[in-house]
């Protein structure tokens, strides 16, 4: 595996330095990225599947008197999967998107940079190449932001991105400080062998929550995501929320199971309430947007919430020892970061294509492109249907799960966590259907009616190295959910490394039935299921057309007897978020709607809009701002001050020093 | 004679020949020539360390801060010859301006050199202070108003706290006397060391009181800090360079000289508490005032004072790792900083402004120069893989675990500041570029040579400097 | 012998009080002239005290610290600022940033601090150094008090001097301090420096203009 | 009989079922309302008669409009077909439990909304914009009668919460009790039965269900229409098995008798279903759409609480 991975490496490496040399490469770095990808993993798959022991490494890098550790275990390997997989494709999708870029020469270079980066993070095994190659990967990534730079808004998003992300290092540094201890024995195998205890463990799993969460993008703490994932390229927006996001989770995972000892069952509930609130919140700001990226930016944090969920209900349960039920939970959040990888990667890709057609991001000027970009569309189609958790796609699979996992909440002994599990599963439920509502809106206004504008109406198709890889990610998409168990058989070591002695994972399961919880419990067959329908659907349309008819006439649309051509008529996603804007909106985000309507005679034209205030950005970040521009302004006046102040200063210092000396003494 | 008098000698010699020299242009060259004379005779010691003497010593402390000075003083001059040369042909400098400035170099060179291989403490003290007279006059080459306030303030505050650290210096001795007995055993640091054990502990802190005071004005350190931002605005910059790169070093390496004194004394206070303090207080002041800053250079010459912060933290912190961390940091900020002030000089000649609001769009108007001010200030904002980010990782997890309270007010501090950095640099770097500007011939090697350094650094640190930095901060306490 | 150690003692101590005293004088005076001629008397009261300190510790160099204090400070500074206030025609009144009075309470409040600070510490030392060590640690305090508590250059240059005055006094008044005179050379060459700038830099007035809009101008921040 | 022809007679027997159970509903509505109302097999005869007819397409209308009346009904059907009726042994039961169920029904429900979204009329949307809102709010109140359930029988697979019912002595709980009003008032809802929409309105703007599937014709008309009989008649019989599985078959092989008695009593039941279903909506006026929030969340927060009530009890 290492030797794949260097290899892996290398080659990214070597895609590093041709997209230095500039555009006319373009192909070049794109294919060897996905070489990369490719190589490192296939070894990750063989790994899992091997589930061999962990391979370690140590190269006299970073610290002196450290090195640099890198290990590959279980959990590592399954997260190399999700990231070269997904970048694979991804890269292979950039050969024909990335020409359409701007600037070429802002992507190339740091696209394959941010690849290494995030590699890097999951093979690292102690603090500071952690670190390091965390704050590479945000530093890569915000230069692909910018490489939209001309745009403002997109300067201030990768502003707001780069300080979080800092923040969020900030508190994981200081996690690791903790864990490291005054000796400063950074090493992560040190920190396995000395688990921390009490209080320190109670600020280590603060700052990790909050250190990988900015990340992640749990709310409070994702008020950046969105505007910089949907300001990147698209291509590196499928790299930022459905890879960079699971590398972040990935960070959580390896502090919070591994590097600390069992926790104590309040980080469940801690965790539980995050990731509910998360989920919840991400899914009702998606449903307000109506920029197609950044309502699937917003998605992104509803699914962080839902992995964070089951991660929550794993450590609850780890922390009661019903290690079984601590397995169920892990699995169900690792599937579904391996879900959530591929349709989110999947509908950015969708929302590139829709970019490349039409250079258009705003929903309310799109529309009927099923008809112009068949394949587009029917890969989009299957991403919404995963992503809204229905069958038989693989997002249902996890969430399933977690619902499983949720039910059996009843047997934690804390009471607080009992009052927790059935809101949470309420929380959980209401978001996934709100998911569902948003992606009708989403597929219904983008791709379903009629063009709303001329580049709608006038959009080709993209090429097939652009729609090929979203078939393969939507052809995963499928497999996984109709064959669960192919993918929960490779997950089975990382849940052995992470909770040892909780037995197999779904024991009861083949590949064909999915039983997370002993025979007579509850089960699922997605592949049963999906070939009834089938059948009975080609049955059906087989004996209607036979017997009954097969007669079609096309005519005007019904519409009541109204019938009226023009596309300003048509449901916008204003409007069809609207009955939500009123049940939710307006108690979450304040909604306001304000309404003009010209009085007869006047010819101008009626108007309607809506303000949404974030709670989060209105309750934290606006205060943060003020108070730093305010401190700013007041000590500002030091700089013009006079020669003679500026002694008096000096003085003062003086005398304050020789005081403190005097009393000292 | 041995190598430690050569090293000295070069520049002065350099600076008296200089100060003959009527053309800038030949001067120019001279001047380079004879920074890299410098630089090659202080990597000698590397091979063979020359023994102490009363006045002069090498030890693990200042066995790479020579080099690293005379490195930064050769690069500089590079930079300097073709800053000064646009310089004169626009027209901001006329030639006569320019009759001492490169003997006032090279005698600055010298001072810092003899500051740092100096093994009494008058010897350091006289070294400082010249340091302070021949930067003056740099400080003011402009004669406008702005640079002559800049110039001018510079002298008084430091002149005052020169008088200050003097006062500090004779109560060092005062204090060593009684135990090392009259004469100049008393001042020689190295005999000094050894026996610090046994001196007065009370006098020893009102020394270094004076001391900290005198030299961390020099260093910057908030609320001594007024002169610095305008002496690096109003300066050339290439001096702005050096006193970002080398003065505030030499001041610091000082005050830590006697802080090593302090440590050895058990029953002395421990002089922590003190840096802690100021260190904080600067790095504060520094990332606040950096919001309101409207002048590129200012801008910077606060991040220096922000960089100092820490490392006065760092050592006020103590303790291997972090001592550790304060040297690394040090080495790393003078070459990062320097590296940037070359960039802002091309910047601020090709825009003919120094005003941040100005300046815009640099990567799309001017690549090379536009990135490298993107890689300087991504590693002096402390991205990793950049050296600075090793010393505030080290400097975080270490305090973090002793004081968690002043590790979170740090790391407000360095965000706040960090915001500020990226901020005006998406709006230096990025979007649209501004028109108007002016041909000018870059030259960006030495730039680029110290971010590569600063960059090898964050990765691989050479065996040799880690043991240095070892040795040095176990004796730092 | 005992008698002539107390008349040893006596005598430093006589000058360094002498001193102090014309430190204070030198906050209480209102004109440019009366100060100077202060300084030029506290000058030649540092040549008497480093004289005597050589004659007392026999360190004949000390000789030269006393010469080159009567020279310049004695005489050739205070009429170099002479001249340059006739040349420059400066007001001959000072103008004071904080009151005499208050100035004068803030300066005794500043001697008993450094005679709390010194006195303690040297318990081991020499009387001869306490006593002068004391004094000069206050001489230097309100020599920093008198540049920030005047508005003119000339006066602020004043108070800086006497502040070195100060330094020079413990440097002879420490027992055995070697380099004393190349120090002390070493600062007159950057108070000459400064009167040198006075002149330079055309500062009829003040150190900093107090027009802070022009202040602001000046740093390239507002406009 | 094998399981397998028991699977077969399930599969017939709802689709079978579904129009009558309209066409009873009708009867009794008319009847309390003083009108003879159409006969029983009408809703048959209906559905025929549309089938024969041709389809008119709008031009706008995509591939996705002709398709999605065939998956939807077959979704419905197999979700139907999932549900016990008469009896526990049936494999078909296996391969869905009851939350898969829902999002099965999801999934058709998201379907059909896309379809009102096709042809690009305001209509369409309304219906879509508005079917949605309902859904959002009843699948997680269903969901959280299936917690309930789940929790009390700890399994979420339906034979076995039947068979549960049937063999444990349950008893009258407060949390059984919520949720079944809570999965009343999901099923009205998700039927698109008066208070929350009128299935035989024709003012357009009371319209959700109706207005989405405005545009549908013929044989995919009748499709959509038989979907929703069999989606009534599967919510029935939902209530049925969870709440009262009287008379179901558990034991296996199934004897005739058994298989009689578990027919008749899932007869009787449905009979009973439709009567009730029938006064309650002559009883009842239709409500504003945006009360429907408010009447679904209540039927979500009686989901919760019951699921408390039992989270806690199951504590003691």
């Amino acid at each position: 595996m290492l030797s794949a991975l260097s290899v892996g490496l290398g080659l990214y490496a070597l895609a590093f330095g041709t997209g230095l040399a500039g555009r006319r490469l373009l192909a070049a770095v794109y294919l060897l990225s996905a070489l990369a990808g490719a190589t490192i993993a296939i070894a990750a798959l063989r790994v899992l599947i091997a589930a061999g022991p962990a391979e370690v490494a140590t190269l006299p890098l970073g610290l002196p008197w450290l090195g640099a550790h890198l290990r590959i275990d279980a959990l590592s390997a399954f997260f190399l999967l999700v990231v070269n997989f997904a970048a694979t494709l991804i890269s292979v999708y950039g050969l024909e998107y990335g020409s359409h870029d701007a600037e070429p020469r802002r992507v190339l270079p740091f696209y394959p940079l941010f690849l290494i980066g995030m590699n890097l993070v999951l093979v690292a095994d102690d603090a500071f190449a952690f670190l390091v190659s965390w704050e590479t990967m945000s530093v890569a990534s915000w230069l692909l932001v910018l490489a939209t730079h001309r745009q403002d808004e997109t300067r201030s998003a990768a502003l707001l991105y780069l300080v979080m992300a800092s923040l969020g290092t900030g508190a994981l540094i200081f996690a690791f400080g903790i864990l490291a201890g005054e000796s400063g024995s950074y090493g992560f195998a040190a920190m396995r062998a000395a688990p921390i205890t009490g209080g320190k463990a109670a600020v280590v799993f603060a700052l990790a929550l909050m250190g990988a969460g900015s990340k992640a993008g749990i709310v409070p703490l994702h008020v950046w995501l969105p505007p910089a994932h949907s300001a990147a390229p698209s291509h590196v927006s499928a790299l930022m929320s459905g890879i960079m996001t699971k590398v972040a989770l990935y960070g959580l995972v390896r502090i919070l199971f591994d590097l600390t000892g069992p926790p104590p069952w309040w980080w469940g509930v801690v965790v539980l309430a995050v990731g509910a609130i998360t989920a919840l919140l991400g899914v009702l700001y998606a449903v307000m947007q109506h920029d197609l990226k950044r309502l699937l930016a917003y998605h992104t944090v509803e699914n962080i919430g839902i992995v964070v969920i089951g991660l929550g209900f794993a450590l609850a349960f780890r922390a009661n020892r019903l290690d079984g039920l601590a397995a169920l939970a892990l699995v169900a959040a690792l599937l579904h970061v391996f879900n959530h990888a591929m349709f989110k990667s999947l509908l950015f890709l969708g929302a590139g294509a829709v970019q490349v057609a039409t250079s258009e991001r705003d929903m309310e000027r799109l529309g009927g492109l099923i008809r112009t970009m068949p394949r587009t569309a029917f890969t989009f189609l299957i991403g919404s249907v995963a992503i809204s958790a229905l069958p038989p796609f693989n997002g249902f699979v996890s969430e399933w799960l977690t619902f499983q996992a949720i039910i059996r909440g009843s047997e934690l002994p804390q009471w607080l966590l009992k009052f927790e599990v059935p809101i949470v599963g309420a929380m959980l439920a209401l978001a996934a259907a709100l998911a569902a509502v948003c992606f009708v809106k989403v597929v219904g206004v983008v791709f379903l009616g009629r063009p709303r504008s001329p580049q709608a109406a006038e959009a080709r198709e993209v090429g097939n190295t652009m729609v090929a890889p979203m078939a393969g990610f939507a052809l995963v998409c499928t497999l996984v959910g109709v064959l669960p168990m192919i993918l929960i058989d490779i997950l089975r070591p990382v849940i052995a490394l992470l909770l040892p002695g909780s037995g197999p994972a779904l024991a009861g399961s083949s590949l064909l039935w999915l039983v997370p919880l002993g025979a007579d419990r509850s089960s699922y067959s997605g592949l049963i299921v999906i070939a009834a329908v089938a059948i009975l659907a080609t049955v059906l349309v087989a004996a209607i057309h036979r017997f009954a008819s097969n007669r079609l006439r096309r005519s005007p649309a019904w519409d009541c007897g109204f019938p009226d051509t023009r596309t300003e008529t048509e449901y916008t996603a204003g409007s069809f978020a609207q009955p939500i804007r009123r049940v939710f909106g307006t108690t979450v985000f304040a909604a306001r709607e304000r309404v003009h309507m010209p009085a007869p005679g006047e010819t101008h034209a009626a108007s309607f809009e809506v303000t949404l205030k974030d709670p989060a950005w209105e309750g934290l970040y606006r205060p943060t701002a003020t108070a730093v521009s305010f401190l700013a302004d007041r000590l500002n006046v030091v700089q013009f001050q006079t020669i003679r102040r500026y002694l008096t200063l000096m003085f003062a210092a003086l005398v304050a020093l020789l005081l403190i000396v005097a009393v000292s003494q | 004679m041995s190598i430690v008098h050569v090293i000295l000698a070069i520049p002065a010699l350099a600076a008296l020949l200089l100060a003959l020299l009527p053309s800038y242009r030949l001067a120019a060259r001279v001047n380079v020539a004879a920074s890299v004379l410098t630089l090659f005779a202080s990597l000698v010691p590397f091979i063979r360390r020359p023994d102490t003497t009363p006045f002069l010593l090498i030890d693990d402390f200042n066995i790479y801060l020579v080099a690293l000075t005379a490195f930064v003083a050769c690069t500089t001059s590079l930079f300097s010859a073709r800053y000064i040369v646009h310089e004169v042909e626009i027209g901001r400098l006329v030639p006569r301006y320019l009759r001492y400035y490169h003997a006032m170099y090279q005698a600055f060179v010298l001072t810092m050199l003899l500051a740092l291989t100096a093994n009494n403490l008058g010897t350091l003290w006289v070294a400082i202070e010249g340091a302070t007279l021949t930067t003056v006059l740099m400080v003011g080459l402009y004669r406008t108003h702005a640079a002559l306030e800049a110039a001018w303030k510079y002298f008084i505050l430091c002149g005052v706290g020169i008088a200050l650290a003097l006062f500090g210096t004779i109560l060092m001795y005062l204090a060593a006397e009684p135990v090392m007995g009259e004469g100049l055993l008393a001042m020689t640091w190295s005999e000094l060391l050894p026996h610090a054990a046994q001196f007065n502990p009370a006098l020893l802190n009102l020394a270094f009181v004076f001391l900290l005071v005198g030299y961390g004005t020099k260093v910057g350190l908030a609320p001594l800090h007024a002169w610095l931002p305008d002496a690096h605005a109003e300066g050339p910059t290439p001096i702005s360079a050096v006193l970002s790169g080398l003065l505030l070093n030499v001041a610091l390496y000082s005050v830590l000289r006697f802080k090593m004194l302090l440590a050895a004394n058990p029953l002395a206070v421990a002089p922590g508490p003190l840096m802690v303090t100021m260190g904080l207080s600067s790095l504060l002041l520094a990332s606040f005032m950096l919001y309101r800053r409207r002048d590129i250079k200012r801008f910077f010459a606060y991040s220096s004072i922000e960089h100092m912060g820490i490392i006065t933290f760092a050592f006020g912190m103590g303790g291997p790792l972090a001592n550790f961390a304060g040297l690394l940091h040090m080495t790393m900020h003078s070459l990062t900083k320097s590296a940037i002030f070359y960039a802002v000089g091309h910047v601020s000649q090709i825009k003919g402004t120094q005003r941040i609001a100005d300046i815009r769009g640099l990567t799309s108007s001017q690549p090379v120069l536009g990135w490298a001010l993107v890689l300087g200030v991504v590693a002096i904002a402390g991205l990793p893989p950049f050296g600075v980010f090793m010393s505030e990782f080290l400097v975080l997890t270490t305090s973090f675990a002793r004081a968690p309270l002043l590790a979170a007010l740090v790391l407000a501090g360095l965000l706040v500041g960090f915001g500020a950095l990226v901020l005006r640099l998406q709006g230096l770097a990025f979007g649209e570029g501004t028109g108007g500007e002016k041909a000018s011939s870059v030259a960006l090697l030495p730039a680029f040579l110290h971010l590569i350094l600063v960059l090898t650094a964050g990765i691989y640190l050479p065996g040799p400097l880690v043991s240095w930095f070892q040795t040095v901060a176990k004796l730092l306490g | 012998m005992p008698v002539l150690a107390n008349l040893t003692y006596d005598t430093a101590h006589l000058l360094d009080a002498g001193m102090l005293v014309l430190s204070f004088a030198l906050l209480y005076q209102r004109r440019l002239f009366g100060v100077l001629k202060i300084y030029a008397m506290q000058a030649v009261l540092l040549a008497a005290a480093a004289a005597w300190q050589a004659h007392a510790q026999d360190a004949p160099q000390l000789y030269i610290t006393a010469a080159t204090a009567l020279v310049f400070k004695g005489a050739v500074i205070p009429i170099a600022l002479h001249r340059i206030i006739v040349r420059l025609d400066i007001h001959r009144a000072i103008e004071t940033a904080l009151g005499i009075g208050p100035t004068l309470v803030v300066g005794v409040a500043l001697v008993s601090l450094s005679i709390l600070l010194v006195l303690p510490v040297t318990a081991a030392s020499a009387a001869l150094t306490r006593e002068s060590l004391a004094s000069a640690l206050s001489i230097v305090l309100l020599g920093l008090l008198m540049m920030i508590t005047r508005r003119n250059a000339v006066s602020q240059v004043v108070g800086f001097m006497s502040l070195e005055n100060g330094l020079i006094l413990a440097a002879v008044g420490v027992k055995g301090m070697p380099l004393v005179v190349e120090l002390s050379i070493a600062f007159e060459v950057m108070v000459a420096f400064i009167i040198f700038g006075i002149f330079f830099f055309h500062i009829r007035e003040r150190f900093d203009t107090l027009d802070v809009h022009d202040i602001e101008r000046f740093r390239g921040e507002r406009s | 009989m094998t399981t397998s022809l028991l699977d077969l007679v399930q599969l017939i027997l709802v689709l079978a079922l579904a129009p009558l159970l309209t066409g009873i509903v009708r009867k009794v509505k008319a009847r309390l309302l003083g009108r003879r109302g159409p006969t029983l097999i009408q809703p048959y005869r209906d559905l025929l008669r549309l089938l024969r007819k041709e389809v008119v397409l709008a031009p706008s209308a995509s591939w996705l409009f002709r398709v999605i009346p065939y998956t939807t009904f077959a979704a419905i059907w197999l979700a139907a077909a999932i549900v016990p009726t008469f009896t526990t042994g049936l494999m078909t039961s296996r391969i869905a439990d009851l939350i898969a169920l829902v999002a099965l029904l999801g999934s058709a429900r998201f379907g059909l909304a896309l379809a009102g979204m096709d042809v690009g009329t305001s209509f369409g949307g309304i219906g879509s914009s508005r079917e949605m809102m309902i859904a959002s709010l009843a699948e997680p109140a269903m969901l959280m009668v299936t917690f309930t359930v789940a929790l009390l029988v700890r399994s979420t697979s339906l034979p076995h919460i039947s068979e549960f019912m049937l063999t444990h002595a349950v008893g009258i709980r407060i949390s059984l009790l919520l949720g079944l009003i809570s999965l009343a008032m999901v099923a009205i809802a998700e039927n698109a039965r008066i208070p929350v929409d009128n299935p035989a309105t024709h003012l357009e703007l009371t319209m959700v269900h109706e207005a989405m599937v405005l545009e549908y014709s013929g044989r995919h008309l009748a499709l959509i229409e038989a979907a929703s009989m069999v989606k009534l008649l599967l919510y029935l019989s939902l209530i049925v098995a969870m709440f009262l599985p009287w008379g179901m078959g558990i034991e296996l092989p199934l004897g005739w008798a058994a298989l009689g008695i578990g027919l008749g009593a899932y007869a009787a039941k449905l009979m009973v279903g439709a009567v009730l279903l029938g006064v309650f909506e002559t009883a009842i006026a239709k409500m504003r759409v945006f009360r429907v929030a408010e009447f679904l969340g209540g039927a979500f927060l009686l989901g919760i609480l019951a699921a408390i009530f039992l989270y806690v009890s199951e504590g003691l």
